[in-house]
């Protein structure tokens, strides 16, 4: 049948489609538990961050915590690390210092990604140790290319299956990366590439502001979070400020409350990265971090005083 | 209770077909002058979503098109056309969807494309699909506002630009459609809603003053009656005197 | 061969691809003529309307005059109408007046759209007359959803010959438009459609202010403009201003000035429809139009007085 | 003449390569730095376009990441991460892309993804793709700025993360990549160029001081000399000085 034209419009009997609600990837959205509903209303809840990593990311979750330098969730990340999520497959097109914290700390099983590195200074020595010594657990890899991942947000924000793009072509990603595909234009014969969406169950970002009624603004270089966050189950968005009304920002992106599930507000959450007109990127931490993530004992040592003992405004 | 004109009945009953908290994509004309009725009255947080391209627009005034500039200054989003598309329709987040018609059929199908003759030469020329193929697939409802009568009531539509149930029961989700489909289509006479096992517009409500006679007579169809067929409650006061004054915006703007 | 992977890579003798300058769609862009190299740099060159018309659009393009019922280039409609251009095929979601003006004065030949209409006012009588008619010249139409027609341009701003979506399905459109196909997903299987790239020869759009460089900003509702002009071989810009400097706006869309061909600074280059910040719709206008367009004498007697007569800033 | 470092004369061959008016896909590190300084010296109408989503980014300052705000602050417009690849680089509007490379074969083909051992357990783990593969194979041209080392300079690299000439001649057009390729290396030796016929890294420059034995050390395949063989201007005071000035704000910002 062509699905296209009209097709067969026969007689069934069964009509049980027309009483169904809408069940596709964002179904559940709008029904995880108390966070979504409030007196009927559709907007984001308002929650302290322990209780939103409590409540939205799970073993075994497939959790985008996104970010382009710019606005990184290490807040929560850090929540994360203190709730002990574990089998988590993470997802990140740049996967820096949080994840390195987070491969680190045992959190994650498998990492979905493009490009994993301490960026400006070097590499991520936690991320190595797992991928050539599997330590603490083993990690395995999904690689792919950014204009692959960003795609790939794309479709999953968009409600379809796949996207499609010029990529990969002649790399040896396809080798090693099931999910690359190659697809035809139905028109034109020509063959392209096909990445499958991208539709974590929590997706995790950090912005500048929320107003109460859980709409979420942030501007500056805003990267991949607003296709991260629309192609996600869940979503829970860190903020530095709670305010009463969103004024109008030069470059802002928008997320309406009631296309999230929760705000918590972290001020200070994306430190050491920065927010773009709030606090500016703690470069000497970067510069750090590469001393104090080459060695298990200093890396253990650093997690436990300041993510295991600080509280979750750490 | 004030007096009161077939179309105002109409627009009320569509602004209390809107729950408060749900997103609702709106068209200009009378469905947007129903959802902001809505948000003036019962529905305070009603989420208007206009496809130029504004989500949670909380005009002042009833808008003179799609793309008014009062939609842009007050939305919580303005965004690029193809994400409304992409990104707020085609994944099902938006809960209504509110067309209109230029013919409908039994089970909700409807035609704004050509009237009559033949596509390439038709009788009567109508606007097109816009937006209304990929609504009337997506949102988790659809409610139709039109008025009744044997001309746009027809037994079969000359192009079906939007399906409704198709040809009955299992249809959409044979094509794979995902949204509810047209729940409820809300007329100058009455309120139609779909019956859940044929999936045939059934009249379920008059408008106060109309017989089933009259709304018969105004389907082009063997119409279905509900067996417990109630009456709409007339438009409040308040219903009519923000009606009014929302519509007054519009000349005054005009 | 699968070109997803990194196939045969066998040595042969001619290297010409090496040599050959990149010749994709938009090749174009950056040769034609004068207009995009002006002492080696890169930009948009500020022109009169009436030149910009004269060298950019052709008879027998394709053509794009995008907007949403804000920022609509009428001034550039007209210059056009003035030049008397030939078998356009016009390309627009939604064609409203000034596609029917240009379809009354016998401007084109084939209309692709998904919506026209006199917005908040009715129908368009010059376009029903062409279809209905054939008057003053026959019409053919490419009908599309506006879901499909937007997701057209993305594909022809995505250097991709097509794009994916959920849409048309069980609709009488693919029956009539042979361009709607569908198509499957290779991971997932499920049948999705598919819409070919549109990449017209000319885009013209009208938006608040360009800079001397040709930097294009626009705000308010920006519709599919960024993409339609992405997507066209070469573009148009008319403004309500040129300016120094283009200070941030909330909202704005930014079109850098090596991504378009020319500049055109027409104050009031949008009316009768309205340009965010400057000018509001003359609501007035749009209903008189129906009256004016009902007749074919009223009508050819409005170009005549208000278009062929007036001058390239009309 | 100033004294000056072999990473100096690199980034200043690599600066000068680049034409005013051009639009330039600039990764972090050794790439930002001469795209800068070129910016500042003799093309200071190059669009310097950052993946982050800063497009015409002008900094005062050499940015601390590929998602500095100075990007953001200075750009001409900031768009989200999926336009850039899709709208921006896909399409083939960017003239160059500067990538850097773990290890490079005669064909330009470049690897940073793992060394060593196999994929699943390699000797050394590298950051992998990022932007590279598409930038590789849409953008007019690309420059590799590199330090050059048989450890880096290898006859095969040990994985294709983007693709140079592949295997050489027409390799390119079968695999329907349709950016021109690498057509220049910059290392702190001196200049290779892609040969027009054989698509082969051929040493065409050398740098101040350097001899070709000494390059050819430093290269893991028998490395191919044109006739016309050359050597750089060294730098000049001018670009030294705005060279450790701009390298001076990254100091300063860290």
């Amino acid at each position: 049948m062509n699905p296209v034209g009209r097709g067969a419009l026969t007689n069934v009997t069964n009509a049980d489609y027309v009483r169904d609600k809408y069940a596709g990837p964002h179904a559940e959205q709008r029904s995880v538990g108390a966070m979504t509903q409030e007196a009927g209303r559709l907007m984001a809840k308002l929650v302290p961050l322990a209780d939103g990593v409590a409540e939205l990311v799970r073993d075994g979750d497939t959790v985008a915590l996104e970010g382009f330098t710019h606005l990184i969730p290490f807040a929560a990340g850090h929540e994360i690390i203190r709730q002990e999520r574990r089998d988590l497959t993470l997802v990140r097109m740049t996967p820096d210092v949080i994840y390195d914290q987070l491969i680190g700390a045992g959190c994650a099983r498998r990492l979905v990604f493009s490009w994993g590195g301490n960026p400006g200074v070097g590499s991520l020595h936690r991320f190595r140790d797992a991928v050539q010594n599997s330590w603490p657990v083993p990690l395995e890899l999904e690689e792919h290319s950014h204009a692959g991942m960003a795609n790939r947000y794309v479709a999953g924000a968009s409600g379809l299956p796949f996207a499609v793009l010029r990529g990969y072509t002649g790399t040896d990603l396809p080798r090693h990366t099931g999910n690359i595909r190659s697809i035809d234009c139905p028109f034109t014969g020509e063959t392209l590439t096909a990445v499958p969406a991208l539709n974590p169950d929590v997706t995790v970002v950090h912005a500048q502001r929320a107003d109460r009624a859980g709409n979420v603004q942030m501007w500056g270089i805003t990267g991949v979070q607003k296709e991260a966050v629309l192609a996600a189950r869940r979503s829970l968005v860190t903020v530095e400020e709670i305010v009463d009304e969103l004024t109008p920002v030069p470059g802002q992106v928008v997320l309406p409350g009631w296309a999230i599930t929760a705000v918590a507000h972290v001020p200070g959450g994306a430190h050491p990265s920065y927010a773009h007109g709030y606090s500016v990127r703690d470069n000497a931490f970067y510069v750090a971090w590469d001393e104090i993530s080459r060695d298990r004992d200093t890396f253990q040592d650093w997690i436990e005083r300041h993510v295991q003992n600080a509280g979750a405004t750490a | 209770m004030s007096q009161y004109t077939a179309d105002e009945m109409m627009t009320v009953a569509a602004a209390r077909q809107l729950r408060d908290g749900t997103a609702c994509f709106v068209g200009i004309g009378l469905p947007s002058t129903a959802a902001n009725l809505a948000r003036a009255t019962h529905a305070p947080d009603l989420v208007l979503i206009y496809e130029s391209g504004c989500l949670g627009a909380k005009p002042d005034r009833l808008p003179l098109s799609i793309g008014d500039g009062v939609l842009a200054d007050t939305a919580d989003a303005v965004i690029p056309v193809p994400e409304v598309f992409n990104y707020w329709l085609q994944p099902g987040r938006i809960d209504v969807g509110f067309l209109g018609a230029a013919q409908l059929d039994r089970y909700g199908n409807i035609n704004t494309t050509v009237i009559g003759g033949d596509y390439t030469d038709p009788k009567v020329r109508l606007p097109g699909a816009g937006g209304a193929p990929e609504i009337a697939a997506s949102c988790g409802e659809v409610v139709v506002i039109v008025r009744q009568s044997r001309r746009t009531f027809t037994e079969r539509v000359d192009f079906v630009t939007s399906v409704g149930y198709g040809a009955g029961p299992g249809d959409r989700a044979r094509l794979g459609l995902r949204g509810g489909g047209p729940r409820t289509v809300i007329t100058d006479l009455g309120v139609l809603e779909a019956d859940p096992d044929s999936c045939e517009l059934t009249l379920t409500r008059l408008h106060p003053g109309v017989t089933v006679e009259r709304v018969r007579e105004a389907t082009g169809w063997p119409l279905a009656v509900a067996d417990d067929l109630s009456t709409n409650e007339p438009p409040t006061a308040e219903e009519l005197t923000v009606l009014r004054a929302l519509e007054a915006t519009m000349r005054a703007a005009a």
